[in-house]
């Protein structure tokens, strides 16, 4: 039961600023809005009002943003730059810890999860 | 207005924009190595061997909540039968003799066309009875007086009134019984255009679609279903009015063309039922167009519940292209209401009845300025204050406003004797310790004091008289609705 | 990061912040800059000299990439040394 | 007032004047003089004696014998403090109202009424409790319940019934599971019995 969009499958009776927001990385519910202000759908559509010209729209308003995997790699690419350059914060992200001048005597746990080389498997 | 910055939305590969100092970009930094496939470790998920858990068959009446449930489960028919009452049908005589309140019943045609107008709204307890009743009060002989009287006589432009009061002293009740006094009174030869919930245009539950013609959005959805409406509770008024110019138009792939003096306005609103859906039209305008053109033989009343929400909250929920958010003024229905409202539109016949509702807008100042009942404010905030809209309302000689006060001590005697006497409101003895513990034998054989349940519905309508300050909604809730 | 990041880092007039330094001289001869100023901006400019930054001990060698503009100098000089075991003798 | 023309008889008037402010004035005669002087001699109130009028003594005539009212129903209240949670009494109590409006519209009967109904119906008459021996083996005790205790059953019984009905809102589910109950279609009534059953078989443990 899920509305295809972008490739992903959204729940069919989750509005459409929602859905897209919740499903598509890269896009928040500040932009999900605009977009569909764009294509011209009312904010309280559900997704499985959304006729097929519409969800063509909604693809190729999507597809002009810079979201999912390319966001992902992009967002790689910057961190693997930071390292080669010899950054500082390149070399945070590399051993694990925070970058922005957190201390680690306590509570490290989410950069320890998060700070990588590659933060994204593409 | 409408000029969609493409910028707005896009966001470039390059990530020159987020280093601005850099000579090369990027985009040609090296691409990271491919990652080496890693061995995934296999570990205990419990998850996966648990039994799928047995869904709990549920059963019960509904799965609604609260407040629709009861709307929803015909509990109206189970109901005490009101015939043995013999109540009043609600009349212009009946209203102009009232004294001390009468509770009435609207006759069976008005209730069938108020049914279909939805002026019988949830929140109005309208299940406790087997039909729908209101009490005729002191502010129905004074609304008949001021404005349904004036329906005939005078335009609208000049017969604007506007219901004002606190929360539950039955504003939204009142604007029912001038619908079906005004249907009795030109004996159903009257027009009512009545939106039940005027949120409703503007929360953004509609499509909405632009005409470049006459620059307003199409609300289809919104239109089709408020017209819908009106068609079925005005059918025998739209059956009689001629239209007064040819048309034509499409609707389904299929061309009509409507006569002058020889097709209705029925036939057109039951064959153009799109508004704008598939292609831009104009047929919302014609509408009123022909309206206020019948307006000289029948007169036309439109009211409107919760104009506040609209009036107070000018600015739509609904987006132009470019993200900027649209002004009710921009929306076909919202400029129609704003027209009629302000006098701009005006039927020979007719008057314009809004109604508050005291759920929102508390801060917000623009109709209750406008109506005179807050002084006007040069350094009010924009978002409190719309001096455009206010302006509006103030035109052509400004909406009057209505102060719907409480029922008096007398009215409230007769409302809850009809409650007591249909039984909603049960009146018994006040429960003490001393009546709680089980009776010794003595007890049982001595003569007990007899209940009287006379004395004891006077206690009860000062105490509750007391306590809701004679307002409607809060004396239900006193003496029915709390335990 | 989003362009406004950067832009609301600092106001624009301000411009980018940067101490003087003595590149003309180091363009010419080809000597490292030795400087103390890890606040400073790296400049376009700066691109392909050689830097001797004080890490607050010692001065670290640096030469500056395309990369680095934008940076600020003190992020290519490590401050803090990374922690190792060493084993007791006994 | 020139000093050389002061008198003998200035004098003696003057000193009459004195000795008769410091003596008080025997009469009141400014309105604040006469507030002041009650200050000072409060008994005229005190001795005042309130007597009540006949009406006044026919309303207390008409309650006498009669208690205090409660404020609320004990049993309406021991529902809401079982549906209270998080000490959000107002709450519940709002539950509780709702729940009771709708038995209302369902049976059109006092729901106050029914609900007592329901409870003393589906209120269990026994429990067992374990009474420990200190020798080998414990046993199980039949014990005869108050009304209060048998409520209790009864509505946390009502209360897991509940939570198999459809409803989001607790009110319409607390309804429905009543009026279920009311109409002898309760799941707890399982319980009740399987309770007696219980107390039954346990019956020579009875001590009385």
């Amino acid at each position: 039961m899920g509305v295809h969009v972008f490739g992903k499958s959204i729940k069919h009776n989750s509005l459409v600023r929602i859905g897209l927001a919740k499903a598509i990385f890269g896009i928040g519910y500040q932009t999900a809005e605009r977009i569909c202000a764009k294509v011209g759908i009312y904010p309280q559509m559900r997704m499985n009002q959304l006729s097929e010209p519409q969800i063509m729209d909604l693809n190729k308003e999507i597809s002009d943003l810079l979201v999912e995997g390319h966001l992902k790699q992009k967002i790689n690419n910057d961190i693997r730059m930071k390292r080669d350059i010899g950054s500082y914060s390149g070399f945070r992200h590399a051993q694990g810890l925070p970058v922005r001048g957190q201390g680690t005597r306590n509570n490290a746990a989410t950069a320890g999860k998060l700070n990588k080389l590659e933060r994204f498997r593409v | 207005m409408l000029k969609v910055s493409s910028n707005v939305l896009k966001r470039t590969y390059l990530s020159g924009t987020v280093r601005s100092f850099s000579i090369t970009s990027t985009v040609l930094a090296k691409k990271p190595a491919a990652s080496k496939p890693v061995k995934k470790k296999v570990t205990f998920d419990p998850k996966k061997f648990q039994q799928p858990q047995q869904k709990v068959k549920k059963s019960g009446m509904t799965h609604l909540e609260f407040h629709d449930a009861v709307k929803e489960m015909n509990f109206d028919k189970l109901a005490m039968d009101l015939t043995p009452f013999e109540l009043s049908e609600l009349t212009s005589a009946v209203v102009s003799n009232e004294s001390g309140g009468q509770v009435t019943a609207f006759s069976s045609e008005s209730a069938a066309i108020l049914k279909t107008l939805g002026s019988f709204k949830k929140y109005q307890h309208h299940e406790l009875f087997s039909k729908p009743v209101s009490m005729v009060t002191h502010n129905t002989a004074l609304l008949n007086e001021q404005f349904v009287e004036k329906l005939a006589d005078a335009s609208s432009r000049t017969n604007r009134v506007c219901l004002v009061g606190e929360r539950g002293a039955g504003k939204s009740t009142l604007l029912a019984q001038a619908q079906a006094l005004a249907l009795d009174k030109y004996e159903g030869d009257v027009i009512l255009l009545h939106i039940d919930a005027a949120e409703n245009i503007t929360d953004g539950s509609s499509d909405y679609i632009y005409n470049s013609k006459n620059k307003t959005y199409h609300q289809p959805m919104f239109t089709k279903r408020w017209i819908y409406k009106l068609r079925n509770s005005n059918e025998a008024v739209f059956k009689k009015l001629k239209l007064s110019r040819d048309i034509s138009f499409q609707n389904k792939r299929v061309d009509h063309q409507l006569k002058k003096d020889e097709n209705t306005l029925y036939d057109f609103l039951q064959l153009n039922v799109d508004f704008g859906k598939f292609q831009p039209t104009h047929a919302f305008s014609f509408f009123i167009e022909e309206l206020v053109h019948h307006s000289k033989s029948v007169p036309v009343l439109l009211s409107v519940d919760n104009a506040n929400a609209v009036l107070d909250f000018p600015v739509t929920k609904y987006r132009h292209h470019d993200f900027t958010p649209v002004h009710l003024n921009e929306l076909e229905i919202g400029d129609f209401l704003l027209k009629v409202a302000g006098g701009e539109i005006s039927f020979e016949k007719g008057g314009v009845l809004l109604s508050k509702t005291g759920l929102v807008g508390d801060h917000q100042k623009t109709l209750s300025t406008a109506l005179g009942l807050v002084e006007y404010d040069p350094y009010a905030k924009k978002q409190f204050f719309d001096l455009d809209i206010a302006n509006t309302l103030l035109a052509h000689g400004g909406v009057k406003p209505f102060t719907v006060s409480n029922l008096t001590k007398d009215e409230t005697r007769t409302l809850l004797n009809f409650w007591r006497e249909s039984g909603v409101v049960y009146v018994k003895d006040y429960v003490t310790k001393e009546s709680l513990k089980p009776e010794t034998e003595a007890e049982k054989k001595a003569p007990k004091p007899e209940f009287d349940s006379e004395a004891q519905f006077e206690n009860l309508v000062n105490s509750y008289y007391t306590v809701s300050t004679g307002n409607p909604h809060y004396l239900l809730k006193a003496s029915a609705i709390s335990y | 990061m989003r362009p406004a990041l950067t832009v609301l880092k600092r106001s624009v007039w301000k411009g980018p912040h940067v101490v003087p330094l003595p590149i003309a001289e180091a363009i010419k001869n080809g000597t490292p800059i030795r400087t103390n100023a890890r606040s400073c901006t790296i400049l376009p400019q700066f691109v392909g000299l050689k830097f001797q930054i004080h890490n607050g001990k010692e001065y670290v060698e640096v030469e500056v990439t395309d990369n680095m503009v934008g940076s600020k100098l003190g992020e290519f000089a490590a401050t803090r040394k990374k922690f190792m075991y060493k084993y007791t003798k006994n | 007032m020139n000093k050389d023309s002061i008198t003998e008889s200035d004098v003696d008037e003057w000193l009459s004047a004195v000795k008769n402010l410091k003596n008080g004035k025997s009469m009141a005669e400014t309105e604040q003089e006469v507030y002041l002087s009650q200050l000072a001699h409060p008994e005229p109130f005190l001795e005042d004696k309130f007597e009540p009028t006949e009406e006044q003594l026919a309303e207390v005539a008409a309650y006498a014998g009669k208690g205090v009212p409660l404020k609320s129903d004990p049993t309406v209240d021991n529902l809401i403090n079982l549906i209270m949670r998080h000490g959000k009494k107002a709450t519940a109590q709002r539950t509780v109202s709702r729940a009771l409006y709708i038995i209302q519209l369902k049976t059109r009967k006092d729901p106050v009424e029914t609900l007592k109904e329901t409870l003393d119906k589906l209120g269990p008459l026994v429990t067992t409790r374990v009474v420990q021996t200190g020798t080998a083996k414990n046993k199980v005790v039949p014990v005869p319940l108050n009304q209060r205790q048998r409520n209790r059953f009864a509505i946390t019984w009502i209360l897991d019934g509940c939570k198999k009905k459809k409803s989001p809102d607790l009110a319409v589910r607390l309804a429905e599971e009543i009026i279920a109950a009311y109409e002898g279609k309760s799941s707890g009534y399982d319980r009740k019995a399987q309770m007696h059953k219980l107390a039954m078989q346990q019956r020579a443990y009875i001590t009385l």
